[in-house]
């Protein structure tokens, strides 16, 4: 085989200038991403593009805040995408919790569940703030220390720990059973 | 006026509730909570043929929750707010449901069971699944006698972090 | 000696192919982007993407057809582009036959939709029916199109159409092949996969469809597909409709060649211009609406393009 | 000593008898094959007979009338057809059969099949079409009464359409051979340029013709005489339906060529040309590209696995009778290259059925998927099949389809060469959704032990897979035997190569260039990281997580959008409108029982008065 390692500046600054975005829009910060993307601000420059599929995608943006009902499919789209991948997250609440700091429904450390690699702090923060953010994770990897991927890998059983603790043992198969019976009587109904 | 037309003529035709116009095309009503599916008929017959929600307030002082309908009719372009008080007790708070009248309710009557811990008689969804993760079924967090906070740092464990009286917490 | 030469021949040609193919990815992108008013990516993004698809350091599969179709649908692109001629440097050109070619071409998306499939994605499997039902929507005014060439040249070797347009003139300065031709083009941009027929594809609405589970080296295998393709593609329709070029003014034949290539390369962008104008500014259609369009005016386009050229 | 045309024909008659006889199972098993696989030897034998001299004859006199055989390079071809095939569908029966009935009439309308293509008078042609056409229609009464009443009532019209045919030119030529025939209907072209008179007229022509094309287009399920072969090709054993479809339809085919010969240089002369094609021609071909777009659009829209390659054997069909519509040498040679084709990839495709059907007995779609991991011998063959079907170079499909493609559009026939395009894109449309549904996708769990397909039917199915390779990637060795059949070089090239002066194909570059290409791109893949394997649940779902309770699968209305686009079309239907005349003659009879043939003798003796009053009036 092929020494590949060689060739790693290559990629490295390959992976560093075509960011593909899966993003996770579920919180208020969905909104800072069309002038992101469109002729304000123009994303495609550094050339990053969105990209509904995460298998293909490298960088993970979860914007605002996070449920423990999202957290489960936020987790289960991670691990769908290939390494290395990056994450990062906008806004305070997935930083501590921002203003839902008390709220029974709302996760107050992402970083306790996935790894994340920037976090931009505001509420919301404005597409200059994320610009900045995605500069600094460009950085990071060229770098080197954009690794969240490889903390993933190497703390697995601290993530797996801290998730299992949130939803309890054998959360996925319990969460994909829940509507079963539900969808079982639609189908007697038919 | 044709708010107050509206009402007249619904208070004529269920005079067993009180109703008055708050302004410029709200209304509002107070209904016995057992007469509830009877005037919701009234309100559709006068066609008010939308149903926008289900809120639910909870007056933890006066031990009641307070049902509101809230209806909306396209002919008038007026929103009617049905008002009905039921006891807050778990095993008490009890309504029939009205999604035979308006469909919709169907789904807002998930909500405010989910939330609220009222339960709609002859909604076959109810046990149904709702916004609420399987750990806090059952809890109605939206209670006002819900321990927010100490069900908080219970469940994301980060008891140190803040304080008891809201005043001096750290972030 | 002749095997070493054609082998040769072929890689220069194929690394032709894929170059310029990711250049014309950049210019769709570019474009694009300035008629949004925007900067764009740089010219050689594609080439990144492909080079960070293809460095990904983990890879998942869903079997042995999801890998090998995907090798086969690269495979058949480089076939497909063997047969079209190219100036007077391609291999095959003397078996470059008009229907071949055509099928030639649609085969890469039979083995694209086979992984697709295999992944067992509901997406992928929605997004090959609707690929499927533009195949079909195209195929008629395609056919038609196909049909004038073969009638109005009496010939259906590409080359040998190449050839007579030098001295004939373009194909599109008489009227049936210019009907033909304005078919071709429509079809073209649901071949491309662009607006307003890139609804098997739908990134908003089913996650890409088809592509939905590649991620990797499977999607740069893809990338570097959809490059061949877009260069076999234009260069076909260059090649039959718009006159192909055969320079021999030089006398030296590389000089020749390389002007051969430029003349080529100036039409095939004029063809992907089209394409990506009319990409940039039309909604997408639904799968039936697609379907009623492409039977109704570019078959009637065709269909009078090859009754004319039968006349 | 018997004649081997005898041998050839007689065998497997003889084999399923003594199948039928013998109710062992296990020797009536050996028996059908040595039944299945003489006739083929012979026929492999008589291939260097035939080099030397042009054809070997052979006749039977029997109560006064004389039955002539034939064997020359056209009906070889389609001997070899009925061999390969037959043998191949018996071999699957071996797996597939239940009991000695089936044996006996499998083998019963090989006979059938083998006396038509042999046949060289009219009534022994007739008597061998009737013989294949009841025994199939006895295959498929025994799986489903309906269905073979509909095909029995299509086929005994098409029967008596070619039984008058037979009278009105028995009447007028006053011999059955082939040879004569044909001379009476030359010569007939021939006084009709001179302008004298002609032993048939005009009408008479017609309506010969008209009965003719009726008779050979319900065998063949023309549209829109196809409304048997659905019902027909699913409701009997799917191993025999690789012969039905395959063989049986063939001789439809083969009919439209007897056309041809007996009648094609009057016809042709009566009614003229249009473009490039004789006008009777044309109208073949125009029902065949008809047949092509609704049998194929049919397919698309069935949700069980036997209609749609029933439905797509319709289609495929219509290449075939557009093939011989054109008229030309070279179309005539594209169609039997085609008719080979289909023979391969369809008898191949239905023992792929038979093995899905008979390894799971599930036929609906949605019953079905992810079967490629299970039954990986079977899907490497469909993987065959559907390139083949599909048209994908370097296949015998393609190869076939692609002189069909040359040979129409080169007469400048516009609109069928469009019906044509569609029809392939229309394949590819069909052959996606079997792919999907079957082999790929969500697996149900009751599918979970499902055993790769039994050692005959592999066998059977591996001779098919080999032979489309074969001929793709070698195209010349068919084109070389079709060019025999007229004699001259027609397609030009060597064993690879198909030439024909407008128009080249090379099946070894085709090949020989997809593996290099193959090639690169493995070389680029293998370099990438390392792949892991992920089960079907661990795929995108918008984040959700599945189990494999979920359906994953579309498994039903795959091509809702088609269906609603073509809403309009859908709407009529060719076996509704027999439906209802069925129904309408039923009514007929009920009003006539009612009100004339009432049982009351005076009403008949008023009739039987009137009548005779009308024939006296006449003046007879």
């Amino acid at each position: 085989m092929v020494d590949w390692r060689l060739f790693e500046p290559l990629f490295e600054f390959a992976r560093r200038k075509s960011l593909w975005i899966v993003a996770f829009c579920t919180g208020c910060g969905g909104i800072e991403m069309p002038p992101l993307m469109t002729s304000r601000y123009d994303l495609e420059r550094f050339g990053m593009m969105p990209n509904p599929a995460p298998r293909m995608a490298d960088l993970f943006l979860i914007t605002g805040y996070v449920t423990p009902k999202t957290l489960k499919r936020i987790i289960i789209t991670y691990e769908l995408q290939p390494d290395p991948k990056y994450v990062m997250a906008h806004g305070s609440c997935p930083l501590n919790g921002g203003v839902y700091w008390d709220a029974y429904n709302a996760i107050k450390h992402l970083d306790k569940y996935i790894p994340v690699d920037v976090i931009i702090a505001g509420c919301m923060p404005r597409p200059e703030a994320v610009m900045d953010g995605i500069n600094k994770i460009m950085e990071m990897i060229e770098k080197g220390t954009a690794d969240g991927w490889k903390r993933y890998k190497e703390n697995y059983e601290y993530y797996r720990k801290n998730q299992d603790e949130l939803f309890g043992e054998g959360w996925r198969e319990k969460e994909a059973r829940r509507w079963i019976p539900w969808l079982m009587d639609r189908k007697k109904e038919e | 006026m044709r708010e107050q037309a509206i009402v007249e003529k619904i208070l004529k035709e269920a005079p067993y509730a009180e109703g008055k116009v708050r302004r410029e095309r709200r209304v509002e009503f107070t209904v016995p909570a057992e007469r509830i599916k009877d005037f919701l008929m009234t309100l559709k017959e006068n066609s008010f043929e939308l149903m926008l929600q289900i809120t639910v307030v909870d007056w933890l002082k006066d031990g009641e929750y307070e049902l509101v309908y809230q209806m909306w009719s396209i002919t008038h372009r007026t929103h009617a707010m049905v008002r009905t008080r039921i006891p807050r007790e778990l095993d008490k708070a009890r309504m029939p449901t009205v999604r035979d009248i308006y469909p919709a309710a169907e789904t807002y009557e998930r909500d405010a069971h989910d939330f609220f811990g009222v339960y709609f008689e002859g909604n076959e969804k109810m046990e149904m699944p709702w916004i609420l993760d399987d750990k806090e079924q059952g809890l109605f967090p939206h209670r006002k006698d819900f321990d927010m906070l100490g069900y908080v740092k219970r469940k994301y464990k980060i008891l140190d972090r803040f304080d008891e009286n809201k005043d001096n917490y750290v972030i | 000696m002749m095997v070493i030469e054609t082998a040769l021949k072929a890689l220069l040609i194929l690394l032709y192919a894929t170059f310029v193919g990711f250049m014309f990815m950049g210019i769709i992108r570019i474009v694009t982007a300035r008629i949004h008013r925007r900067v764009g990516p740089p010219i050689y993004q594609p080439i990144l993407d492909t080079i960070k698809l293809l460095s990904k350091k983990s890879s998942i599969t869903h079997g042995l057809i999801y890998d090998f179709g995907i090798i086969y649908a690269l495979g058949a692109t480089i076939l497909a582009l063997m047969f079209i001629p190219l100036g007077g440097v391609s291999i095959l050109r003397a078996y470059g036959d008009l229907i071949l070619i055509t099928f030639l071409l649609e085969i890469p998306m039979l083995g694209i939709m086979f992984a697709a499939m295999s992944s067992g994605n509901p997406w992928a499997g929605l997004g090959a029916q609707r690929a499927l039902l533009t195949l079909l929507a195209i195929q008629v005014p395609l056919g038609f199109a196909i049909v004038a060439l073969g009638e109005f040249y009496g010939t259906f070797s590409t080359y040998q159409i190449v050839m007579a347009q030098q001295s004939m003139g373009w194909s599109i300065t008489s009227l049936p092949l210019l009907l033909a031709a304005v078919a071709y083009d429509l079809v073209l941009q649901a071949m491309f996969g662009k607006e307003p027929f890139d609804i098997m594809i739908a990134p908003g609405e089913i996650s890409l469809g088809p592509m939905v589970e590649f991620g990797g080296k499977h999607m740069g295998i893809l990338q570097i597909q959809h490059a061949i393709a877009l260069f076999a593609e234009t260069l076909f329709f260059s090649n039959i409709f718009l006159g192909g070029a055969v320079i021999t003014a030089f006398a030296s034949p590389i000089i020749n060649t390389l002007a051969t290539l430029v003349v080529l390369l100036i039409k095939q962008t004029a063809v992907l211009m089209v394409a990506i104008f009319i990409g940039a500014i039309f909604p997408r259609f639904t799968i039936d609406q697609a379907a009623r369009f492409y039977w109704k005016w570019p078959t009637i386009i065709a269909a009078a393009g090859a009754i004319l050229a039968a006349l | 000593m018997i004649n081997e045309l005898m041998i050839i024909i007689f065998a497997p008659l003889l084999a399923g008898v003594l199948a039928w006889i013998f109710d062992v199972k296990g020797i009536r098993e050996g028996v059908a094959i040595i039944g299945a696989a003489v006739p083929l030897a012979y026929l492999i034998q008589a291939y260097q007979t035939l080099a030397s001299q042009p054809s070997i004859q052979y006749s039977i006199v029997l109560s006064g009338f004389k039955f002539e055989f034939i064997l020359y390079h056209l009906s070889w071809v389609f001997a070899m057809i009925a061999g390969v095939v037959g043998f191949a569908a018996v071999l699957g029966m071996v797996s597939t059969a239940k009991d000695s009935y089936e044996w006996l009439f499998a083998l019963m309308s090989l006979t059938g099949v083998y006396g038509v293509f042999l046949a060289d008078d009219l009534i022994s042609f007739f008597i061998f079409w009737e013989i294949m056409t009841f025994a199939s229609f006895m295959m498929v009464l025994k799986y489903n009464r309906k269905a073979s009443l509909k095909y029995f009532l299509l086929s005994v019209l098409g029967a008596y359409a070619m039984l008058i045919a037979i009278g009105i030119i028995y009447a007028k030529v006053g011999a059955f051979d082939f040879t004569s025939v044909q001379r009476v209907f030359y010569q007939d072209a021939m006084r009709s340029v001179m302008g004298s008179d002609t032993l048939f007229s005009r009408n008479e022509l017609l309506l010969i013709f008209g009965l003719f094309l009726t008779a050979f287009g319900v065998k063949a399920g023309t549209f829109p005489l196809h409304v048997w072969a659905p019902d027909a090709y699913s409701e009997t054993n799917q191993s025999y339906t690789a012969m039905f479809s395959g063989v049986l339809s063939k001789a439809g085919v083969y009919g439209m060529l007897v056309i041809y010969i007996l009648l094609g240089t009057r016809l042709m002369y009566e009614f003229g040309n249009i473009g490039a094609a004789p006008k009777f021609g044309y109208v073949i071909a125009f029902l065949g590209g008809i047949t092509i777009i609704v049998g194929g659009l049919l397919a698309a829209l069935q949700e069980d696995i036997r209609k749609l390659f029933a439905y797509s054997s319709i289609s495929q069909i219509g290449y075939i009778l557009v093939g011989i519509g054109v008229g030309t040498a070279l179309s005539i040679e594209a169609a039997i290259y085609h008719a080979i084709s289909h023979a391969l990839f369809k008898g191949l495709f239905f023992l792929i059925v038979a093995t899905i059907i008979h390894r799971t007995g599930k036929t609906q779609f949605k019953d079905m998927g992810g079967l490629a991991e299970k039954m990986p011998v079977t899907f490497a063959m469909a993987f065959v099949a559907i390139l083949s079907l599909a048209g994908i170079p370097p296949l015998v499909g393609f190869a076939s389809k692609w002189l069909i493609f040359e040979a129409v559009i080169h007469q400048n026939m516009p609109i069928l060469g469009g019906m044509l395009f569609f029809g392939s894109a229309i394949g590819f449309v069909y052959l996606i959704r079997f792919t999907y549904a079957v082999w790929f996708g969500q697996r149900p769990t009751e599918l979970d032990d499902t055993k790769d397909a039994p050692l005959p039917l592999a066998i059977a199915m591996g001779i098919l897979a080999l032979l489309n390779v074969v001929f793709g990637i070698a195209p010349g060795i068919v084109a070389g035997e079709l060019n025999k059949i007229f004699g001259k070089e027609i397609i030009q090239g060597t064993i690879w190569e198909l030439n024909l002066g407008f128009g080249r194909y090379n099946g070894l570059f085709i090949t020989i260039w997809l593996v290099v290409g193959i090639l690169i791109a493995a070389v680029i893949y293998f370099l990438g990281a390392k792949v892991r394997r992920v089960p079907v649940t661990d795929t995108y779902q918008a984040g959700n997580p599945v189990t494999m309770d979920y359906n994953l699968t579309i498994r039903r209305n795959f091509f809702l959008p088609l269906k609603e686009t073509l809403a309009f079309w859908l709407r009529m239907s060719f076996d509704r409108l027999y439906q209802d005349i069925g129904s309408w003659v039923e009514d007929l009879a009920e009003t006539l029982r009612h009100y004339i043939y009432n049982g009351n003798v005076q009403a008949y003796a008023w009739y039987l008065a009137a009548i005779l009053i009308i024939l006296a009036l006449w003046g007879v």
